[in-house]
This record gives C-alpha cells, structure tokens and sequence, in this order.
C-alpha cells in the first residue's frame, strides 16, 4: 500500500520554494522570510509527526512505490527506515534553525532574501528526498538535483570568491556523480540480464547477485562519489574552499545535511547493494578514513581561518563516520548513523556562532580576534559549548557517537582505534587553540565593542544546543530508530557482531 | 510488347516525404509568381502547414505500425526496396519534422532585426554597398530560404529511411545543398556567412567524394546497392575484404563528417557560428538526427555482421569526438562556437549510444537498445540545443546578435528569464537529473554498457566533468559577473521564436521528468526491418 | 545489591550541583546577587546527602549498592547503562568532594567577593562538584570517563577563568590537551575491555577480567595508568599542573590539589580487580608514582611562586599515592588514606596561601613575603597545620598516612621505598623554605602592600581544614579506614616489615628533620633577596623550569607538530588541491593548444579529414587483422 | 586488363583529386578537385557494374554526375559571391572563423 506521506514531507518545501520564487518582487523582505520560515516550520511539524507515528523495524515506514519509467526499472519509490528517519528529521531541524540563523544573509546576495531563503527551502525538499529514496535511480536524481540549489546558494550568497568556490563545489560534485552514475547504470545493465528485467527498487537490488568483480567495479563507482561526497581525503579540497566562501547558512546545509548524503550512501548503497565488495575493500576504506580523521584534524589545528577550520574538523568527523561504516559491526554502525546526526548539529552550532562573530567583526581570520569573551560572553559561550560538542565531550551528543565508532574500530582492528583515537588529541588542540586565540586574552582592536548575541540569534542556537545536550545523556530514542536498521544493514552485508571472549551481559543490571 | 510492369509505390507512407517535397517545389513556384510583399506569409504559411500535413501522415503511417503493441510490426519495405518504413525511420521523420516546424518559426522570426527576417536582404549584393543598403532600406528578405529548408527537410527524411546506397546518397545531397546555401544567408556579418557557407560547401563536397567512393567499394564487394543484400553478403564473407573494409571506412567518414565526429569534426565550430543562428539551429538539431538515423541503418542493417571488425574503430571516434569536444569547448569566447564544440562533444555521447549494438537474440524484449538510445538521446539533445540556439538570437547589442561570451557578461541581471533559460538548458546539456539530458545520458551510457563498452563509458563520464566545467562557466558568467559597459540586452522576440523556445524547455523539462512513455515507445519500436 | 532508602537517591549527589551549574549559567545576570549562595547551598546539600548515604552504606550488610538509571549506550552487544555504585571506595570520594568543596564554596564568597565574574566562577565549581561526583560514583569505565573528561572541563574552565590573561587561557588548554593525551590510554582501555569481555561496568569486569591473556590485563592496566598520568600529572604528562595554579586560588586548591588530581588515583584503585592480575602494569604504576614524587618534590624546592611550590608538592603526594596504589593489595587502601589526609591539608594549605595572596594584593612571590605570621596570625597558624601535616610531623594527619605508605613501600620493593623515604625529606626541605619564606625571615614586602588577616569567611574554612588536618589520621584508628575499604581494595595479608614499623617511623622523621634542618640553615639563617638569584646551581635551574618537562615537550611534540602541520598545509594547498586545481589548468592549456589546430584553413581541415579517413581505415584493417 | 588495373587507375585519380583539394588554393581549383574524385567514383562504379553484370554501379553513376551538377551550381553561387565581397578566389584568405 503506497503512502503518500512522504510525498507530501519532500513537496512541501519545494512547492513553498516555487511559491517564494515566483511572488512578486514588491513582496517585502518581511513576508518572504515569515512564510519561509513557516512552510519549514511546518515540514518539521509534519516530520516531526511522521517520527511519532515511525513504526520501528528493520524495515521500511511510509512506503510507496509506484514505476516511474519502466524500460530503465526506475520507480518513484520513498521510504523511511531508522537510518534514513533520523537524517530526514536532521534536515528538517536544521532548516528553519538556518533560516532564523540567516535572517539577513540573504539581503545583499544576489537574488536578495527571497532567492536565498527559496534556494534553502529548495535544497530541504531535495534532501528530504534523497533520505527518503529507496531506488537507486531516483535516488540519484534527487542525489544530483541537490547540487544546484548549493551552487546558487555559495555562489549568489557569500565572500568574495564565492563564484569560484562555487563552481569548485559543483565541479567536484557532478564529477562524482558522474563516476556513480556509471555504476548507477551498471545496476541496469547488470539487472536488465535477469529474467525479471531492469530494476532500481534497493528491496530487490539486495537480493541480486552483482557477482564478484562487477559488483566491485560498481562499488567503487558509488564509493567514490560518496567520498568526494562526504568529503574524505584526498578528494575533500573543495569543502574547505566552499565554507571559506559561503554564508555560514550555506556551510550548515552543505557540511550538516548535504555532505551525510555521502556516508548515508556508503551504508545504503556500497554496503547494502554491494557487501561482498565493501568487505573487499574495507581494509583501503579503513586506512583512508584513519588518514581523513587525522589529516583533517591536523589540518584544523594549522588553520587560520575559522570556517576553513571548521570544514577541516568535518573532514576529521566524516573519516570517523567512515570508519563506523566499514568495521560493519553494530557499534560502529550504529555509531555512524549516530555521528551522521551529531555531527550535524554540532557542526551547525558553530558553524552558526562563528558565522555571526565574524559577520560582526568582517574577517574569518583566527588572527584578527582575542578577548571576545570579554565584550560578547553569550556568544562566547555558546562558541565554546559548540566548540566542545566538535571535540566531542562526555555529555554532548557527538561523544556518543565518537565512542561507539571507536568501539566498533576496536572491536574490528585494535590498531584501526588506536591510530582514530589520537584525534581526540588533536580535536582538543584544534578546538581549544581557537578558542583560546579567538575569545581569550586581551581585548583586540576591532574587537572592542562587538555587540553580544541578540535574542533571534540565541533562539536559532538554542534548539541545537537543548538537542546536544539532551542526547548527549540520553541518546536511546535515536538509537532506538536506528539499531533495528543496522541489524538489518549488517545481515545484508552478511556481517555479524564478533563474540568478545567473555560471554556475559552487562552484568550491573 | 513487354508488359508494363508499373513500380508500386506505397504512396502514403511515403506522403511525407513526397508533401515536403511538393511543398517546396511550390515554394519554388512563388518564388517566381507571388508579388515580393505576400511571399514572406504564404511562404512561411505553406511551409507549416506543408510540416503539419507531414507530421499527420507520418503519425498515421507510424500508427500503422501498431507500437502500442508488445511487439508492433516491424514496417515495410516500401518504394521498390529504396526506402524502409520502419520504427526508426518514422520516429526519425516524426522528430524532423517536429524540428522543422521548429526551425520555421526560427526561420520566420522578424521582431529581432525590425520587421525582417534574419536573413540576408539580397544575398547577392555585396556587403557595404549601395544596393545591399537599398535592400535593406526597402526590407527586402530572401524568402528562398523556406524552400531550401523544405528541400533539406525533405532529404533529411530520406536519409533514414534509405536502404538503397543509391537513395543514400542523394538523400545526403538533397539535404547538403541547401544547407550549405542557407549558411551563407545571414543578414549581418556577411563576410563570416559566406566563410562558412564556403568552408561547409568544400568540406562537404570534399567528403561526400568519400562517401561515394565508399559506396562504390561496397558495391563492388556486395555487387549490390541494397542494404539488404549486402548485409549477406557480409556476413556471407563472399568477395574481398579488403573493398569492404575500404568501403566502410570511407562511408564512415562521409556520415560522421556530419554529425561532426572527430576528426572530421572542424567545419562545426565554423559553421556553426558563421551560419545565421536560426540555420545553425535548425542544422545542429536535424541534421544530426538525419546523419545519425543513416549512420546506425548502414552500420546496423548493412554492416552488422561483421560489426566486431569496425566497433573498434567506432570506439576511437567516439572517444576522440567526446574528448576533443569538451576539451575545446573549455576555452571557447563565442557562445555559438561553445555550443558547436558542445555539439561535438554529444555527437561523442550519441557515438557512445551507437556503440550499444547488440545482437537481437541477446536483448531481452522491450529494453534498450543501441537504436531506441540513440534515438532517445537525439530527441533530447536536438530540443535542448533548438531552443538554445534560439535564445542565443535574443541577446543582441547593437551589431546584433551578441554572441561573444564577454558580452553575456550580467545576462542575468538584464533578463533573469532568458538567463534562467538558458541556464535550465546548458544543465540539461551538461547532463544534471530533471532534465532531457541525464536521462538521454543514461540511456546511451547504458545501451554502450550493456554491450561491454565500458572503456568508452568511463571516458564518456570523465568527458561529461569535463564538458561541466563550461557549461557551469556561463552559468557563472550570465548570473555573477558584472556586465562590460553597457552590458547585454534582450530583445524580446515575437511569439515565433518565442513558442520554439517554450517547446524546447518544455520538452526538455519533462522528457527528464517523465520520459518513460518515449522511451518505452522506442524499446519497441527502435527495431530496424532487414 | 539495589539500593533503597536514601541511597536509591544518591543521583541527587550530582543532579543537584549540576542543577545549581545550570541555573546560575543560563540564568546569567539575573543570579548574580544571590548565584554564590545558591552554588554553596547545592554542595552543602550534596555532602549532607552523602553523609547520611554513607551512614546508610556502613550500616549494611553488603557494601556495595548500584542504583540503576537508564540506558545510556546501546548496540548490538555495547549496552552501557547509565549506574551509580555507591560502595566504601566511592562513600569516602563523595565525602572528601563534598566536604572539602563545601568549605571551598565558603571561603570563596570571601576571596571571590569582589570579582565581577563570581557567579561564573561558583556555576563552574557547581560543575566540577557535579562531574567529580559522577566520576566517583559512576559504576562503570564510560560513566567514570564522563565525569573524568567533565571534571577535565570545569578544570579547563576554571583554569583560563581569569581569560583575559593569555597565560591563564594558555595553560588552560595546556591543561586540557595533556589530559586528553591520558585520555587516550583511557579510551582505549575502555574499548579493549568492552571488545574482550563484552562490558565496560565494574562488575562486569570484576568478573571476568581474570580469563585474560596475560598480556592483555597488562596492556589494560598500562592504558589505565597512562590515563591516570594525564588526570594526576604523573610523568610524563605532569607539565600541565604547575601552570594550571593560573586559576583563582580555591580552584587550585579543590581541583589542583584535593580532588580532581587525585583521580588517577582512585581510577586505579577502583580498576585494583585488573592490577591484581598484573604485576607487571603494577610495578610500572609504582615506578611512575615514585619518579613523579621525586620531581615533584624537586620542582617544590626551586620555585619562589608558592602555588607553584604547592604545585610541585601536589605533585610529589599524589606520586606517594600512585606509588601506594603501585604497591597493590598492601597499598590500595593507603594510597587512598593518603590522598584523603591530602586532600585536607593541601587544601588547607592551597586556600591559606590563597589568604596570603589575598592580603598581599594577588602577590604570588615569595620572595616578597616574609614575617606574615604577625599579619597573618589565623592564616599562620591553620598554614602551620598544613605544613606540619604535609611534612609529616607526628601526630598530624600526613604522618600517619604517609608512613605507611613508606613502610608498606619499604617492605614490598627497597628501592621504591628508599626513594620514597628520600622525598619525605625533601619535601621537609622545601615546605620548610616555604614555610619560612612566607611567615618567618624579614619583611620583603612590595611597597603598596599591607598585609592584612582575611575575613571570617575564609578563616572559618581554613579553621576547619586545619582541624582536619591535626585529627584527621584519627581513621587509622583500629586500622578502620583500611577496614571499610576492604571490601573494595582487598584485604592485604600480613607481612612482617623489614623493620619494625616504629622503626621506619623514627627513620622517617629523622629524615624529615634533616631536611627541615637544612632548609633552615639555607634559607631561614640567611638573607632572602627579594629577586630570585641568576647563578644558580643546575639543579636548582632544572627545577624553576619544571625539570624541562615544557622545552621537551616543545622540542619534541609541539615545535615538530607545527613544523607537520605547516608542511601539511602546504602539501594540502599544493600536492592535494594542486593536482585537481592542475588537472583543470592542465585541461585548459590543452584545450588552448588543440584551439590552435583549428586554424580557420579549410584545406587544413580537409587534411584532418584526410587524416580521419586514413586513421579510420588504419582502425579497420588493424582490427580485420589482428 | 584486368579488373584491378580499372580500379587502381580509379583510385590514383581519387588521390590526386583528394591531394588537389589540399594544396590548391583557388577555390575553383579546389572544387574541380572534388570533381574529380567523383569522377574517379563513376569509373569505380562502372568497373564494378560490369564486373558484377549488374547495372545498379551505372545508374549510380549516373546519379553521382547529376550530384556533381548540382554541387556545382550550389558551389558556383557560394565561391562566385564570396568572391565578389573579397575579390579572391582564395580558400586561404577566407579564415576569419578560427580557433
């Protein structure tokens, strides 16, 4: 039986962008940013009551299937499993939070607020659909379709070489998408040789034998677009370059919602499709991950401008989320999906509070601050709280997940952990080196008299920071919705958990 | 007395080709005998509804054909064994025609240079002398145009459908001439006209001598003309190998010269931008449709049998052409050179598609095929690239068309409409999803795929990032560069050029959208009759 | 066993600190009059609840008592689930956390009276109290690395609370950073036991850590000692410590010296179910603690900021601990005896110093001291206790503890022990120069400074510590505490000393006399310059800079890291972007080139298509004979 | 003689068309060139109609002669207007459209 809910959860925005689009340029800036931030509004709202009403399982809620066009076996098929839900609910957060956020960053782009906050409302309904997607094809639409509203995003709204960092984005991208696409067409030729004829549908793709060395050469297809993706090294140049460039709304869609296509790709996609593959290749997956996770941190620690600082810690994050996906246990996979959401938040936080330190002094530059605690101590508060979700302290959500990737990584290679987890080092170095340049010491010039947060800005914080520490302590309700999805995941991949030696429950109970 | 044994000529199947050729005959005629005032509206008139009675008769024959079915008939043989009326080919009329009408209205468009046509007042008065001024000030137009364009919509639709090596080469006549004549028409830039037309006209010349020779060679391996025969003879392996290979190679290069493959590709840019827009337009889209429908009937029906020995030689082309399109067009300054070079760079995807040959027994029914993607992938890109090349002829400055890119500089500001457009439509030749062009992409990568061309399709996808770049450059340039001086300005065109493009968008948008009915329609009726 | 009664609450212990942090945080300035006493009246609660826990506790039968939350972490088999463990080990952390942070509440509405930022200040204390006490009473390896990194956060926090100084910012981070480096070994320890053994609690543990390979427990218990390292400044990450007295006075004193360094301690007391099975992990825990209370002890003797020389101290004591803890089933119970006596004097000691400096404008050098005693008569005489205890003078609290630590050190490796017994005298040596420096010798002071006693809130405090600090060795009576502890460290069995105890006792004063001695004929007979002396021996040298610890790890880790980085960046912007951003240019010179061949000649392009034909015809023939 | 002598003759006429295209500048000479490798075909197709016994070769050829006719006159009317507005018959002076 087909829902149609789901249809409606990814229509809602993009109809509401259409709508922006096309009101009449006299429309004030007022009533655009109102409606948008109501139409997103109301897709959480919708979301929000799609999660309550979740069926949890391995499997599917709010199916629909329906051919789409059938001589490629291409349907327009949605569906929300525990893995997809948490990242839908993700975007659907983070949407209006980047609105409030970005109350004024569109005023001066290039289409003015109602292009910007039209273009977001665009980009949440696409993403939405990406999550949702349970055919390869469709999947891929949606996968490619997300890219324009970013390109217009970073190049109409943002520094001066946003143009440039745009098109590197885009460039990037669509070179990846490409790639995939050869695979993503694999899947037909390779599907079209059966008796049932082509299909995309991922229930049916699951059962079919790709053998040994096709399904390899399409695993690395869908793998390395999901690399360039997420992004890892050494293919993550772009992401450093395009925050550098874009409003920190922007960056918070791109690095928080976008960039999870890719690690939500590797587990739906190279693992689930292609498992015998993804075990051949875990252990070149495993090293590269290893080297993002400390590549990125080191690079981090070297930079000194903030949002390029802040793309390096998420290329840190994602060779984490990584890892979590390729030990293909249930800690580490659990994790992943886990970090995929706390990472969002955390890296929205301060994406968000240094975009708005830097929107009030001009310069992204570390080197230009100091004393910032001194003249605006909320957003220096609300810098460190987030600064420390990055560096993923015990009681703000992103330690969860860090702690059960490395888990998994442990349980998977001791030695895979024991290189990870020096970045809990460099993360604290990173993360507090800023800091202490950026908001601590003397008063600098030019700093002097930076007002501190207003309420609007508190308020678009508030909700990620109530959701980092409340998950931070009490995680289960997204674990809940996930375990079921991983179990399913790992019997596909054909994985299951390792025994530790000793047998034996928790025995605190 | 012998008896006369009259030919049978299925008339109304071929109606279409025989209503386009009498539609410009009569255009012809008044040429000679309407009043110079009346010409323009009865020629532009007859020349539509002439398309319009084509594209009826067209649709009913194609009817005929029954395609609703699992597996429709596959057509006849019609004209005494010079033409097949099969899927492809009448898919391939259908779509010229369609285009035709398009081109027309391009062709008849007269609100862009105040109140005459594109073309050249007088072709034969020279550039910057009095009479070509009088001509002008009398707004004088060449309404010859509408007929040449019948007759090379006429050859155009025989291209396809020939299964005579006869018929295929004065099909590729009738369509050349022309062309090469329309070329040479524009109005403004003269000079550039008539260089193109020029360079068309000898280069073309120059490779239909091979295309013929080719034809001899064959004929002489086969000892026969029809496609048929020499299919069996082919696979017979009768005769020496050494004429066919020859007469392969040399026909290949008379087809791929047009549809611009590399390395027979350089007259394109030239052409291209040389040519009045509205020709280029009307040449970029139909011709390759013309070429390419000829192309995988003599490769496929005559050939097919010993494709093992010239799919290699296809592959090179194919990359070469992808390759050395999206290259060249990385530094192109003229928009109607890029979108030639661009051009290039699809007759290499097409190329790709074409190499999806497989044998029938192979192909599960209703999937793709080499033909139906193809096929599929023309219809898409001649849409796109119709209505491309008609928004090109509403940006103008003073000397008119401003094609130079420097000069699209801010477009997006002076007219978000045409920039978004147009923008829509360089997505759709760079391939994004929701457009005509990622499912035409798709289909032909898959057709190649399917027949273990994947070499070719890895570079295709590296072509396609690299194609990307320069799409995306003028997506930047329109939209976030800041105009030079006065900046560019958009004439609004009349309803003519107007509805083209509305049709190209819109057939762009939703053939990515929805394309499943064409393209189940072509998987199956995409099956050449032998 | 479940709890019930007041126990079933204990969460209470941390919710309630933690609620005072929160309210006084996000409240802001709206709690600025009355935050201070809201901050003291939530840890004043907390330690009247452990008090009567642990009456609760010590009238059971079985000491030990879970209270079960709610799952914290789950998947596949990883089930953490948030728990306390309230058994005696945990009872006497709470008390000392609580009772010592109470008086440190008090005495800071005094000392912080007039700094703009108390409310802050007491919201971060909250904080620490709250994440100290989850620490302790977490009931397994996650909920103790929770706290663990929590208390690493208030530290963090309390350290850099003076930001505008660069210095304190810096060490703040320095502070941090080092604990995350011991952090580490944490981690990992935690990951290993889970991937062996399947669970993380200490039960869980406790009962199946026995069918470990042997190397495994001992890499476990390396892993363990390395995160202890970094949370008690042991060698080799004890470079953080003496820059972290940069924070206000009572922060050093509550976290810097009576609680939160001494976490390492009971980290490995509480994991004492691994180190029984490993004697090797244990002897590198002992020669860790033993190096560590030497340099300590040496640093203590060079430096003239006395936070700096208390640091050294905290150091040196927290080394005796590690070295008790070392000593396993004979020490477990000490090294905690000795960090509780600890906890009270050093606090005493750190919080009078703190009264010093509050009298002498927030002077810190001692050589700017000099004759307190009579300026300072409160300060002098609870500071004396202090001194008395740490150099363990009989009869005072340190003397108990730390004697048998000696003792026990002594009877169970000599070298270990002598070297210990080696320290007592040192740190005789340099409490006495402290000593002297600060209350005895001539008047040194700086011109605008008027030493004067500090308000009965702070020497109320100070009273009670001091108390604490004669009377405190009173739980030694009848071996008590080492009875209540039992059931955590294990009972030692009985072994004959190689002396008699009273014997190593009296070795142990005389020792400490010397020291005493000698630091009075060094510095009390002589004149004291009120600036430190350029030519000085090498040791002396070593010592003000911390035994080289900061050049090493500059010259080793930090100086090549940039170093890394930097090459890093460089290879990121050139080799990694540079081979795509040169693809591109590479791309566009080739296309700039191959334009080139498209010359606007026809016949040239005839001959391309010449080219093609014959290229054509080359492919076929090629391929009809290959 | 024998087939191979008509068809070889055929060819060397091609050629030398095909090499008069590339280095004669005239355009008329050019486009006389082109005539001759059509021509050069007709030959071909006669030999090989005679050969096989068929007539389709001299139809065809028949067909290409009426080709060429039209060819000129398209490309007549293209040379003698160019030449008109550049007074050169030149195929090299005519390259404005490059790169």
């Amino acid at each position: 039986m087909n829902s149609s809910w789901l249809t409606l959860l990814l229509l809602l925005p993009i109809a509401g962008s259409m709508v922006l689009a096309v009101l009449p340029a006299r429309t004030s800036a007022a009533v655009v940013k109102q409606s948008a931030l109501a139409i997103s509004v109301l897709t959480l709202a919708l979301a929000i009551a799609l999660a309550i009403g979740y069926q949890a399982g391995g499997g599917y809620d709010y199916s629909v299937d329906v051919d789409w066009i059938k001589l490629f076996g291409a349907h327009y098929a949605l569906g929300l499993d525990g893995i997809g839900l948490t990242l839908v609910l993700l975007t659907v957060i983070l949407t209006p939070v980047v609105m409030l956020a970005s109350w004024n960053d569109g005023d001066t782009g290039r289409w003015g607020p109602k292009g910007f906050f039209a273009w977001v409302l665009a980009l949440e309904g696409l993403s939405i659909g990406v999550f949702a997607a349970t055919d390869v094809f469709l999947f891929y639409v949606f996968f490619e379709a997300t890219l324009i509203p970013v390109y217009f995003l970073v190049a109409g709204y943002g520094g001066p070489a946003r143009v440039r960092a745009a098109v590197k984005f885009l460039l990037f991208s669509l070179a990846g998408g490409l790639v995939m696409l050869a695979s993503v067409i694999g899947i037909y030729v390779e599907t079209a040789k059966s008796s049932d004829g082509p299909t995309y549908l991922i229930s049916e793709l699951q059962h079919f034998d790709f053998g040994t060395s096709v399904g390899r050469w399409m695993f690395v297809g869908f793998f390395i677009a999901f690399a360039i993706k997420a992004p890892m090294f050494p293919v993550h140049t772009w992401l450093p370059d395009t925050t550098e460039s874009a409003t920190p709304g922007t960056s918070v869609l791109l690095v928080s919602v976008l960039d999870k296509i890719g690690t939500f790709g590797m587990i739906r996609f190279c693992l689930e499709l292609f498992p015998e593959a993804s075990r051949w290749a875990t252990p070149v997956v495993v090293v590269l991950a290893i080297i993002s996770i400390l590549y990125g941190a080191f690079m981090a620690i070297g930079s000194n401008n903030i949002p390029r600082l802040i793309a390096y810690t998420s290329v840190s994050h994602f060779g984490f989320i990584v890892l979590g996906i390729f030990v293909m246990n249930s800690q580490g996979l659990s994790g992943a999906n886990l970090y995929m959401f706390n990472h969002g938040l955390s890296t929205a936080a301060l994406f968000l509070v240094s975009g708005f330190m830097i929107s009030r002094r001009g310069s992204a530059l570390i080197s230009d601050y100091g004393g910032v605690e001194k003249v605006a101590p909320v957003l220096a508060g609300l810098f460190l709280v987030s600064g420390l979700s990055s560096l993923s302290l015990p009681g703000l959500s992103p330690f969860v997940s860090e702690l059960m990737v490395m888990v998994g990584a442990f349980v998977h290679s001791p030695w895979a952990a024991a290189f990870a987890v020096p970045a809990i080092v460099l993360a604290a170095i990173y993360i507090l080196w800023m800091y202490q340049r950026v908001m601590t010491g003397p008063v600098r010039e030019g700093v002097v008299g930076m007002p501190d947060l207003n309420v609007r800005e508190v308020s678009s914080l508030a909700p990620l920071l109530v959701l980092i520490v409340v998950l931070g302590f009490y995680p289960k309700p997204l674990l809940a919705v996930i375990n079921p999805s991983v179990q399913h995941t790992m019997s596909e991949v054909g994985k299951s958990d390792p025994q530790p030696k000793v047998t034996e429950g928790e025995a605190a109970k | 007395m012998n008896t006369f044994d009259a030919p049978t000529i299925e008339y109304f199947t071929v109606s279409p080709i025989l209503i386009v050729l009498g539609v410009a005959t009569l255009g012809v005629l008044i040429e000679a005998f309407v009043p110079r005032g009346r010409r323009y509206l009865v020629q532009v008139v007859l020349s539509l509804v002439g398309l319009l009675a084509a594209i009826v008769t067209t649709v009913i024959v194609f009817n005929r054909l029954n395609p609703g079915a699992k597996t429709p008939k596959g057509g006849k043989v019609v004209a005494m064994g010079a033409l097949a009326a099969d899927g492809p080919a009448l898919f391939c009329w259908l779509l010229i025609l369609v285009l035709a009408v398009l081109s027309v209205l391009l062709f008849a468009e007269r609100h862009l240079e105040g109140g005459v046509t594109s073309f050249a007042g007088q072709a034969a008065a020279l550039p910057g002398t009095e009479a070509e001024r009088e001509a002008s000030t009398k707004g004088l137009e060449h309404t010859e145009v509408f007929p040449l364009l019948m007759f090379a919509v006429a050859g155009m639709l025989m291209f396809p459908a020939a299964i005579v090596l006869l018929a295929v080469c004065v099909a590729l006549e009738v369509l050349s001439l022309p062309l090469y004549l329309l070329c040479g028409l524009a109005r403004r830039r003269r000079l550039l006209s008539q260089e193109a037309a020029m360079k068309y006209f000898l280069l073309g010349a120059f490779s239909s001598g091979f295309f013929v020779y080719g034809i001899a060679l064959v004929y002489g391996y086969s000892g026969s003309m029809e496609f048929a025969e020499i299919a069996e003879a082919v696979s017979a392996q009768t005769g020496s190998e050494g004429l066919l290979l020859g007469g392969i190679a040399l026909m290949a290069v008379g087809l791929l010269f047009k549809v611009g493959a590399v390395p027979f590709h350089n007259w394109t840019p030239d052409v291209y931008q040389g040519a009045p827009t509205a020709v280029t337009a009307f040449m970029a889209a139909s011709t390759k449709v013309a070429a390419f429908g000829a192309l995988l009937r003599l490769f496929y029906v005559a050939f097919g049998a010993n494709r093992t020995e010239w799919l290699p030689m296809i592959w090179i082309v194919a990359i070469l052409t992808m390759v050395v399109g999206s290259v060249l067009a990385l530094t192109q300054t003229d928009i109607k050179r890029l979108l030639a070079y661009s051009s290039i760079a699809h007759a290499g995807f097409i190329l790709t598609g074409f190499l999806g040959i497989r044998s029938l027994n192979v192909v599960p029914g209703g999937s793709l095929t080499g033909i139906s993607a193809v096929l599929f992938y023309l219809t898409t890109y001649a849409f796109t690239t119709i209505a491309a090349f008609a928004l090109v002829t509403v940006v103008r400055d003073g000397g008119g068309e401003a094609t130079s890119l420097a000069r699209w500089q801010g477009l997006g500001k002076e007219s978000p409409l045409v920039a978004g457009l147009f923008a829509f439509l360089l997505l759709a030749m760079a391939g994004i999803p929701l457009t005509s062009g990622f499912t035409g992409k798709w289909a032909v990568f898959a057709a190649a795929l399917s027949a273990g061309a994947w070499p070719v399709v890895i570079v295709a996808v590296l072509a396609s990032a690299v194609a990307a770049y320069f799409y995306v450059k003028v997506i930047v340039l329109m939209f976030f560069s800041e105009p030079i001086g006065e900046g560019p300005s958009v004439t609004n065109p009349s309803v003519l050029t107007g509805s083209v493009i509305a049709v190209g968008v819109a057939a762009t948008l939703l053939l990515g959208i929805v394309p499943g009915s064409l393209i189940d329609l072509l998987g199956r009726v995409g099956v050449f009759i032998r | 066993m479940p709890a019930d009664g007041l126990l079933a609450a204990s969460w209470l212990l941390i919710a309630l600190p933690l609620a005072g942090a929160a309210v006084l945080l996000l409240g802001g300035r709206r709690t600025d009059r009355w935050g201070h006493l809201l901050g003291t009246a939530t840890v004043v609660a907390s330690f009247v609840i452990g008090l009567l826990c642990t009456f609760q506790l010590a009238g059971l039968e079985e000491k030990s008592v879970g209270v079960d939350l709610f799952t914290f972490i789950s998947a596949g088999s990883l089930d953490v689930r948030a728990g306390l463990l309230y058994d005696p080990l945990s009872a006497v952390f709470v008390l000392l956390i609580t009772g010592v942070g109470s008086l440190i509440h008090i005495y800071s509405i005094g000392y912080m009276a007039h700094d703009p930022g108390r409310r802050r200040f007491f919201a971060y204390l909250n904080l620490f109290i709250a994440a100290m006490l989850l620490l302790v009473l977490g009931n397994s390896f996650v909920a103790l690395y929770v706290g663990w990194e929590g208390v690493g956060l208030a530290s963090y926090l309390l350290i850099a609370f003076w930001y505008t100084r660069p210095a304190a910012a810096t060490a703040a981070k320095k502070a941090f950073i080092m604990n995350r480096v011991g952090d580490v070994g944490l981690t990992l320890a935690i990951f290993l036991m889970f991937s062996q053994l399947g669970t993380t609690s200490y039960s869980g543990v406790f009962g199946s850590v026995g069918t470990l390979a042997g190397g495994t427990v001992t890499a476990l218990g390396l892993l363990l000692l390395l995160g202890a390292c970094g949370k008690s400044g042991q060698f080799p990450l004890q470079a953080w410590l003496p820059d972290a007295m940069e924070g206000p006075t009572p922060v050093s004193a509550l976290i810097h010296a009576a609680t939160m360094v001494t976490a390492g301690v009971y980290l490995i007391v509480r994991s004492q179910f691994i180190f029984e099975y490993t004697s090797d992990a244990r002897l590198a825990v002992a020669i860790i603690g033993t190096i560590t209370l030497l340099m300590g002890a040496w640093i203590g003797c060079a430096k003239d900021d006395i936070k700096k020389v208390l640091a050294g101290s905290t150091m040196s004591q927290i080394g005796y601990m590690i070295l008790a803890a070392g000593l396993g089933v004979f020490g477990y119970a000490f090294a905690i005896f000795h960090l509780l006596m600890h906890g009270f004097f050093k606090a005493n000691m750190f919080l009078g110093a703190g009264s010093v400096m509050h009298g002498t404008n927030d002077d810190v050098n001692m050589r700017h001291y000099g004759a307190l005693r009579k300026a300072m008569p409160v300060t002098f005489i609870t500071f004396a206790m202090g001194y008395l205890a740490i150099i363990g003078f009989p009869g005072f609290d340190g003397f108990w503890s730390k004697d048998k630590i000696i003792e026990t050190a002594l009877s169970q490796n000599l070298t270990l022990g002598l070297c210990a017994l080696l320290g007592a005298g040192v740190t005789g040596f340099y409490m006495t120069r402290l000593m002297l420096l600060t209350f005895f010798t001539k008047e040194r002071w700086e011109p605008d400074v008027h030493p004067h006693e500090s308000p009965k809130v702070m020497t109320v405090p100070l009273m009670v510590l001091a108390a604490l600090s004669l009377l405190g060795g009173l739980v030694l009576l009848n071996d008590w505490i080492v009875t209540f502890l039992s059931p955590v460290t294990g009972e030692a069995p009985h072994e004959d000393p190689p002396l008699p105890a009273l014997a190593i006792s009296a070795i142990a004063v005389i020792v400490v006399a010397i020291g005493v001695a000698l630091a009075w004929f060094l510095v009390g007979k002589r004149e004291v310059s009120r600036t430190a002396p350029e030519k000085v021996s090498v040791f002396t040298a070593a010592g003000r800079n911390d035994l080289y610890g900061d050049a090493f790890n500059d010259l080793v880790i930090v100086e090549p890291g940039k170093s890394f980085t930097g090459g890093l960046a460089a290879f990121d912007r050139g080799t990694v972007d540079g081979g795509f951003e040169g693809t591109g240019r590479a791309l566009s010179g080739l296309s700039g080139a191959l334009r080139l061949a498209q010359n606007g000649f026809v016949r040239s392009y005839a001959l391309s298509l010449l080219a093609g034909a014959a290229l054509v015809l080359l492919a076929l023939v090629v391929v009809n004979l290959a | 003689m024998t087939l191979t002598w008509y068809l070889v003759l055929a060819a060397i006429l091609f050629t030398i068309g095909a090499v008069g295209v590339l280095v004669r500048r005239n355009a008329i000479v050019v486009f006389m060139c082109v005539e001759l490798m059509l021509n050069s075909v007709n030959l071909t197709l006669v030999t090989f109609a005679r050969a096989h016994g068929t007539v389709d070769g001299q139809i065809m050829a028949f067909f290409v002669m009426v080709v060429a006719a039209a060819e000129v006159v398209v490309g007549l009317a293209i040379i003698m207007s160019i030449y008109r507005t550049r007074r050169s018959a030149s195929v090299d002076d005519a390259n404005l459209l490059k790169y």
